[in-house]
């Protein structure tokens, strides 16, 4: 196992690497739930948003991989209902944001998350390639990415015939400079990872 | 220098540690004999200057010691304390002082072990530092307010209490 | 020449076992200026004492060492045998022989020598102590209290029923404060009113209490036993004396509209008006902000509806300075009102009410009598939501504190409700259930037991209106952190007990601490709770921290029993370790070089400005000094003064400096 | 007023509209819009959900751009880029550390001088500065002002003074002659970037938003958001699918309400474009929403000032119920 040069001893938790990379401390919830009880997603969440925070504050590698494997950290919208309304301030769209750079980083994406993630990758990809984003472009390589022509193929022609679809795409000049930025941030988000990147490697993990 | 025994002087104050070394006492916890401790009602009342006559008067190391943060028994005593030593710090620093003689701690009254614990620990930092013997004496002479009479001398000044009964003013 | 005598203990073994102590006696004998040393097996027996004041007596002594335990052990013990034998107790000091060598350290020449050190250490403070005389400051044995709520009037009657006099300032026109809007109360759900109102007319006719209400604190000045104290008795319009308290002139008054304090906005009063029926005392007042012949320059109705020609529209206010040797500060507490909840609708909402409101909307003399009704369209709810912890346990609120009452009058709340609405359904939010009390925890249980009050844990994020109902969206974190959408009729928010808005300003009148959250602060958190750091001032009920009526009470006895026991003496006697500022011979007059460093250090405000002055009166300097009845005796002043000019009794800086140099 | 423009790709694409109005508008209120050259995408929820320092680079590299060419504001009408590029200036600001990393990452320097503004910044500007006055035909309609996630939120980057209940846009409308309603919904999230991913969720979201919008009587919702727009307007038809119920509501963005009263053309501002057709005078709100539970007030025909139909609509007040034009 690779051990991280510069990771001291408490932060090679989860909660501990979270806090060293966001500031956040997943011990201020104190598991009010108030969260959870404005959060326009958690209906469709697997685990509620106080419950992601709840997996990370046992100190049991088990339960975080737990938070890592969860679908509801891929429906979270930073739409920071919760954030505003946290009596502990914690700021939740943060965590779940690293927690996402985590799960990624280990390759345990939830199988249900891989349309917002095909979705997010090719957006990226579209920005990527030309600097700014290009909706045609974007549209077809997600569907080609998850292989759902058919969804949402009505709302093109609409689109289309108020003038809203731009066919082509163009990209701008400084489209290199876009290109670069990309290169340079794509290495690990933040810290290195205790497992190397895409292991599949179930629990135990500290 | 193996057998070298430091002069450690501590100001202490009468709530916390006074009693917490009290503690240490009828727990029967053994220290190193090396510190002589000064009674102030206060950490408060711990005029830093007091630091460099203990120096100049041939201390090795110094241990400050109250109540801790919130618990002064004067409300906020201890708080002035830090406060100040925080800039006296740095003319101590400033004037070539060995920081590392001075020890800083909050020993309450139940911490009997842990008084003893910090002389040890004051103790054998002072024993691999060895004497402080280039401590700048003139400092004393130069900003000491205070000449201290010695035995049989009579005193070079009045008493403050007395001076205070016996001035009427015009 | 000083003349030193060394007692020095063997405690048995306790000491000689690991000190050598005819060795210490014998360098004791050396030290310049000691001129009696000895040695004894147990000095604070009577025997030992004996030797004390004999050596005393015999050799002149003009101080004394006792090389024994610790001070905090027999110092006192030893200074009342100096004292007998004639030396004042102050030139006595004790070397800690027992605790701070003998027990700590191994039997061998370090400790013997560590030994001796102490008693030269000793030896060389005593040549410089002084003689020390016990302050003395004389007692007013009236007392004031300011706040008549509960712990006021506790605090007042408690006192006077002991013979002492006491003032009871009240800022509004009747006294009675928070409990009286009560219902019922927890635990016992017995009728708030029915136990407060006698206590209450007890007070008006006590002939050792003088009570002013509509009045509050202007100023306060003095110390521990001589408090000089100036009230502000506001104009309420009446000649309290010929008013009868008939009511004709409220029964006239034009304006009816106005919402009514008492009735926490809920209710509507007049201008002239008593806020609720059985008020002390039931004289009205009139509201000048509201009053037609203050806006306008005319009406006066009321005026000539008074058989007694009692209303005055020209009284002025008034102010009454009074000597006082104790004040109790009593002051009580606010709830914060909805507007102070943004995601519960800014306050705009008529449903969501606070639990102080609901405690009227549920009281018989309420606006409803009694019947809980919700403000918007009087309709009876079939079902209501409390809410607890409402801006309490929510530090992004600025509260971080547990308001420690609101679990217990939710639970009453929802007992209330499902009592009088028998089909209806109580929710109740929460995230603890904090009952710990006598009965409290059953209470809760009863609540939630016979009367089938639904407790879900979990937060509110939202509330908002549909269709004449409120959506309040919870979760229930014991249901897998489901969401949980519940309407209801009416909502009532738990809202936090927060300090009263003027706290902050009534505190640096009286030159007393307070908390981060405005509440007084008490001396200490266990052991002087009663107490505040200025001596002679005590505090009691929920200005000090939410509390409920039980614990208001009590603390509020604890108040008067501290008062009463200083007034017990005439006067009160000190230990003189005080800081004194120098004075010396004109034309310096002192070293202090009114700097007030001192002041900004000092906890206590026990600093006083001092003018010096010619003979003629012509200002020469301004000087500290310190007032001796408020010094406690930490010497942070003296640490700070650059001048050297204020030193601590016993503690002096020669002193000190003299200890060092014995090293 | 001289000010930077940050459009983002939402405006140059399916919200052609929303840049259109902004245009048509900006002489008329004094504002001169100034593009940053070669701005980028913001890395929108995507960057954000996926690496960090990507989105936080993206940002940066427009703001620099901006900065690069002299601009103290900048106005960036998509209610998510402003967050973007607001919260990226924040972070930078507050962190030295962070900010030398990125300037290293863009290659630009960074100082934080351009400010970063919202639509409702600067539109809250013009009319408590003279809009009142260039008022030709009032939007006298019952409107339901939305601000969505981004423009309140979060509160200590927007200063946003109500946060839970903001009145920023209900004040600008005011001032055009609408007659904002009081409603539940004006910060409650729509679904926002989940607009292809996951469209039963978005339904969901905006479904509520609409219906209560439509239930407290509104005759048109007011947006300052192309995504925002996107959700309530262009999936119109999946809400409606999802709740059972039709709803006749137009979407406005805020800059086609002040041109209408400005007395600008439909195409003008680009109201063609919408999915849910803008028929402002015909609009009969009494309909708007299913009979079943419907609470809200029967609107007077009088409400409706014939003055709109300038807005291209026609003018007789009991026209066919907008409801039927998809059916
Ligand atoms: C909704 C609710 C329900 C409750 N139910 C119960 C219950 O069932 N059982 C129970 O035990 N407790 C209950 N309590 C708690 C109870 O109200 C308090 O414990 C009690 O009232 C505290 O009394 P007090 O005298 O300290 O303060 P207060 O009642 O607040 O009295 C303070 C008095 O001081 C006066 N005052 C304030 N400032 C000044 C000033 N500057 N100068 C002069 N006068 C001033 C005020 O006007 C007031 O008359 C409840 C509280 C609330 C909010
Ligand atoms: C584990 C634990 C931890 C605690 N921690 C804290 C804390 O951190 N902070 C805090 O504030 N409180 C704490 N407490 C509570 C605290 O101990 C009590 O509040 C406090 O000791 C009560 O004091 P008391 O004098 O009423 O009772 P006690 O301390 O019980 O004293 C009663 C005395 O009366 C004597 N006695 C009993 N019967 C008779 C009789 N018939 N005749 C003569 N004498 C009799 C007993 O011998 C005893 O000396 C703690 C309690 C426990 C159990
Ligand atoms: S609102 Fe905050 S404290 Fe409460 S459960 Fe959520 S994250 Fe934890
Ligand atoms: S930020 Fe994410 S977790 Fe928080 S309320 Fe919005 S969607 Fe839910
Ligand atoms: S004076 Fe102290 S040391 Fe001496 S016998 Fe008494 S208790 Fe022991
Ligand atoms: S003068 Fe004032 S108080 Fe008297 S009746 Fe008129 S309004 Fe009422
Ligand atoms: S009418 Fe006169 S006597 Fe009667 S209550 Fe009013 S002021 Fe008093
Ligand atoms: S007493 Fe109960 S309701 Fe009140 S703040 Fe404390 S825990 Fe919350
Ligand atoms: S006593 Fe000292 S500190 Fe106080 S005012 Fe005088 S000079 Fe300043
Ligand atoms: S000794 Fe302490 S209490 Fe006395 S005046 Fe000085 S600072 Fe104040």
């Amino acid at each position: 196992m690779s051990a991280t040069a510069h990771a001291s001893g408490h932060s090679d938790t989860l909660p501990g690497r979270l806090r060293e990379a966001t500031g956040e401390s997943v011990f201020n919830c104190y598991q009010c739930g108030k969260c959870t009880a404005g959060c326009p997603l958690a209906a469709e969440m697997d685990y509620a948003p106080n419950q992601i925070v709840r997996l990370l504050q046992l100190g049991l590698p088990e339960l975080e991989e737990e938070a890592l494997r969860a679908l509801s950290i891929w429906l979270c919208l930073t739409c920071e209902t919760c954030a505003a309304r946290c009596p502990q301030e914690v700021d939740l769209p943060r965590i779940m944001e690293y927690l996402r750079q985590q799960s990624l980083a280990r390759g345990v994406v939830h199988p249900k998350a891989k349309d917002i993630l095909a979705f997010h990758e090719a957006f990226l990809a579209t920005i990527k390639r030309g600097g700014r984003l290009h909706e045609v472009g974007l549209i077809s390589s997600y569907k080609l990415k998850t292989g759902h022509f058919f969804q949402d193929v009505l709302l093109a022609p609409k689109l289309f015939f108020r003038g809203k679809l731009k066919p082509l795409p163009h990209a701008i000049p400084g489209q290199a400079d876009v290109a670069r930025i990309f290169d340079r941030t794509d290495r690990a988000p933040d810290a290195p990872l205790p497992h190397g990147r895409g292991s599949e490697g179930q629990g135990n993990h500290t | 220098m193996p057998d070298f025994e430091p002069r450690i002087v501590a100001f202490v104050c009468n709530w916390c540690t006074y009693a917490g070394a009290d503690l240490t006492g009828t727990s029967r916890i053994k220290y190193a004999h090396n510190v002589r401790m000064i009674r102030l009602p206060c950490t408060g009342r711990i005029d830093f200057m007091l630091l460099l006559q203990a120096f100049g008067q041939g201390a090795d190391g110094i241990i400050v010691s109250g109540c801790h943060p919130g618990d002064c028994h004067y409300t906020s005593g201890n708080f002035h304390a830090r406060r100040r030593w925080m800039l006296f710090r740095r003319l101590l620093d400033f004037m070539g002082v060995d920081l590392r003689r001075v020890t800083f701690a909050w020993v309450s009254a139940a911490e009997g072990a842990k008084w003893a614990e910090i002389v040890n620990t004051a103790a054998a930092d002072l024993r691999k530092l060895g004497p402080y013997d280039d401590f700048p004496k003139r400092f004393v002479e130069k900003v000491g307010l205070f000449t201290v009479h010695r035995e049989g001398e009579a005193p070079a000044e009045p008493n403050v209490a007395a001076r205070t009964q016996s001035a009427e003013v015009a | 020449m000083p003349r030193i005598g060394v007692f020095i203990c063997h405690c048995g073994e306790n000491i000689a076992g690991t000190v050598d102590c005819a060795a210490v006696t014998q360098a004791a004998a050396q030290i310049p200026g000691v001129v009696h040393s000895v040695d004894y097996k147990y000095m604070c027996s009577d025997p030992g004492q004996n030797q004390i004041k004999e050596a005393i007596k015999e050799k002149r002594l003009t101080g004394v060492v006792v090389a024994a335990c610790s001070p905090r052990m027999h110092e006192p013990t030893f200074r009342r045998a100096c004292a007998e034998a004639g030396l004042n107790p102050f030139l006595c000091e004790m070397a800690n022989l027992r605790e701070h060598c003998s027990w700590v350290h191994e039997k061998n020449g370090h400790t013997t020598s560590k030994a001796i050190d102490l008693v030269r250490i000793l030896v060389e403070k005593v040549k410089r102590n002084r003689p020390l005389f016990p302050i003395n400051v004389p007692v007013t044995k009236t007392a004031l209290v300011i706040g008549g709520g509960i712990a006021g009037i506790q605090a007042a009657l408690d006192i006077a029923n002991a013979g002492q006099k006491v003032v009871l300032v009240e800022r509004e026109p009747s006294i009675g404060g928070h409990m009286a809007q009560l219902s019922e109360t927890f635990p016992t759900l017995d009728c708030s009113q029915c136990i407060l109102t006698p206590r209450m007319v007890e007070v008006a006719q006590h002939p050792n209490i003088t009570l002013h209400t509509y009045a509050e604190l202007e100023r306060l000045d003095g110390f521990i036993g001589n408090f000089r104290a100036v009230i502000r008795k506001k104009a309420r319009c009446i000649d309290e004396k010929t008013c009868t308290g008939c009511g004709a002139c409220i029964q006239k008054c034009a304006l009816k509209k106005i919402p009514s304090e008492f009735n926490a906005g809920l209710g509507l009063r007049t201008a002239i008006y008593v806020p609720f029926p059985q008020a002390v005392p039931n004289k009205p007042v009139i509201d000048r902000d509201h009053c037609t012949f203050f806006q306008t320059g005319r009406c006066k109705l009321c005026e000539r509806a008074c058989p007694t020609k009692a209303i005055r529209f020209d009284q002025q206010d008034e102010f009454i300075e009074i000597n006082v040797g104790a004040v109790v500060a009593a002051t009580g507490y606010e709830v914060k009102g909805t507007d102070f909840f943004p995601e519960y609708g800014y306050g705009e909402q008529k449903d969501i009410i606070t639990g102080l409101q609901f405690e009227r909307l549920a009281s018989a003399s309420g606006p409803t009598q009694g019947v809980i009704k919700r403000p918007s369209d009087g309709k009876v709810p079939d079902t209501i939501v409390f809410v607890a912890c409402a801006g309490s346990r929510d530090p992004a609120k600025g509260i971080a504190y547990c308001s420690k009452i609101c679990c217990m009058y939710t639970a009453k709340h929802a007992m209330l409700y499902k009592h009088k609405v028998h089909a209806g359904k109580a929710y109740v939010f929460y995230m603890d259930i904090r009952a710990g009390g006598k009965m409290y925890e059953e209470f809760v249980r009863r609540a939630i037991e016979e009367d089938e009050v639904h407790y879900v844990r979990g937060r509110v994020s939202r509330i908002y209106p549909r269709d004449g109902q409120l959506v309040v969206k919870g979760v229930d974190t014991l249901l897998n952190s489901r969401p949980v959408e519940i309407e209801a009729d009416m909502v009532v928010l738990a809202t936090a007990m927060v300090a009263q808005p003027d706290a902050e300003s009534l505190a640096q009148k009286m030159k007393v601490s307070y908390d981060q959250y405005h509440f007084l602060a008490e001396a200490h958190p266990k052991l002087r709770p009663v107490e505040m750091n200025t001596a002679g001032i005590f505090v009691a009920g929920a200005c000090q921290a939410p509390k409920d009526i039980p614990e208001t009470v009590a603390q509020a006895s604890a108040a008067a029993a501290k008062v009463l026991g200083l007034f017990s003496r005439d006067e009160l006697s000190r230990e003189p370790v005080v800081a004194v500022v120098n004075r010396c011979a004109p034309p310096e007059f002192s070293t202090c070089v009114g700097c007030f460093l001192c002041e900004s250090a000092c906890a206590y405000q026990a600093i006083e400005h001092e003018d010096i002055k010619t003979r003629d009166g012509k200002l020469i300097k301004t000087v500290a000094r310190v007032n001796q009845g408020v010094c406690q005796g930490c010497g942070t002043c003296v640490a700070l003064c650059r001048s050297k000019s204020i030193d601590l009794q016993g503690f002096s800086n020669e002193q000190i400096f003299a200890e060092l140099v014995a090293l | 007023m001289k000010i930077g423009f940050f459009p983002g790709c939402s405006l140059e694409g399916s919200s052609r509209e929303y840049n259109e109005s902004l245009h048509a508008i900006a002489p008329l209120l004094g504002v001169e819009l100034t593009e940053v050259p070669d701005w980028n995408c913001c890395g929108a929820s995507a960057a954000h959900s996926l690496n960090h320092k990507l989105a936080l680079a993206l940002p940066a590299r427009s703001l620099a751009l901006a900065e690069k060419s002299g601009l103290d504001e900048l106005l960036v009408p998509c209610s998510a880029c402003y967050s973007r590029l607001a919260i990226t200036r924040h972070e930078l600001l507050e962190n030295d550390a962070l900010r030398s990393e990125i300037t290293k990452i863009i290659e630009l320097p960074f100082t934080g001088r351009t400010k970063v503004l919202s639509v409702l910044d600067v539109f809250g500007r013009c009319a408590s500065n003279g809009l009142k006055d260039k008022v030709r035909t009032p939007f006298g309609q019952k409107v339901a002002c939305y601000y969505g996630c981004y423009l309140t939120r979060p509160e200590k980057i927007t200063t946003c003074a109500r946060p839970e209940d903001p009145r920023e846009m209900d004040d600008i409308v005011k001032v055009v002659g609408a007659e904002p309603i009081n409603w539940a919904f004006k910060v409650e999230c729509c679904g926002a970037g989940f607009s292809v991913s996951r469209l039963d969720t978005v339904a969901e979201l905006s479904g509520r938003i609409v219906h209560d919008a439509a239930a407290r009587g509104a005759q048109a919702i007011v947006v300052a958001c192309p995504m925002c727009h996107t959700n309530l307007d262009l999936r119109r038809d999946s809400i409606e699918r999802t709740r059972q119920q039709k709803y006749a509501l137009p979407v406005l963005y805020i800059s086609q309400v002040i041109g209408l009263a400005l007395g600008l053309g439909e195409r003008q501002l680009g109201l063609h474009r919408h999915h849910v057709p803008v028929r402002l005078g015909s609009v009969a709100p009494a309909n708007s929403v299913a009979p079943a539970n419907s609470r809200c007030p029967t609107p007077v025909a009088a409400d409706v000032p014939a003055a709109l139909g300038s807005a291209g609509a026609s003018p007789s007040p009991g026209g066919s119920p907008a409801q039927e034009k998809e059916a």
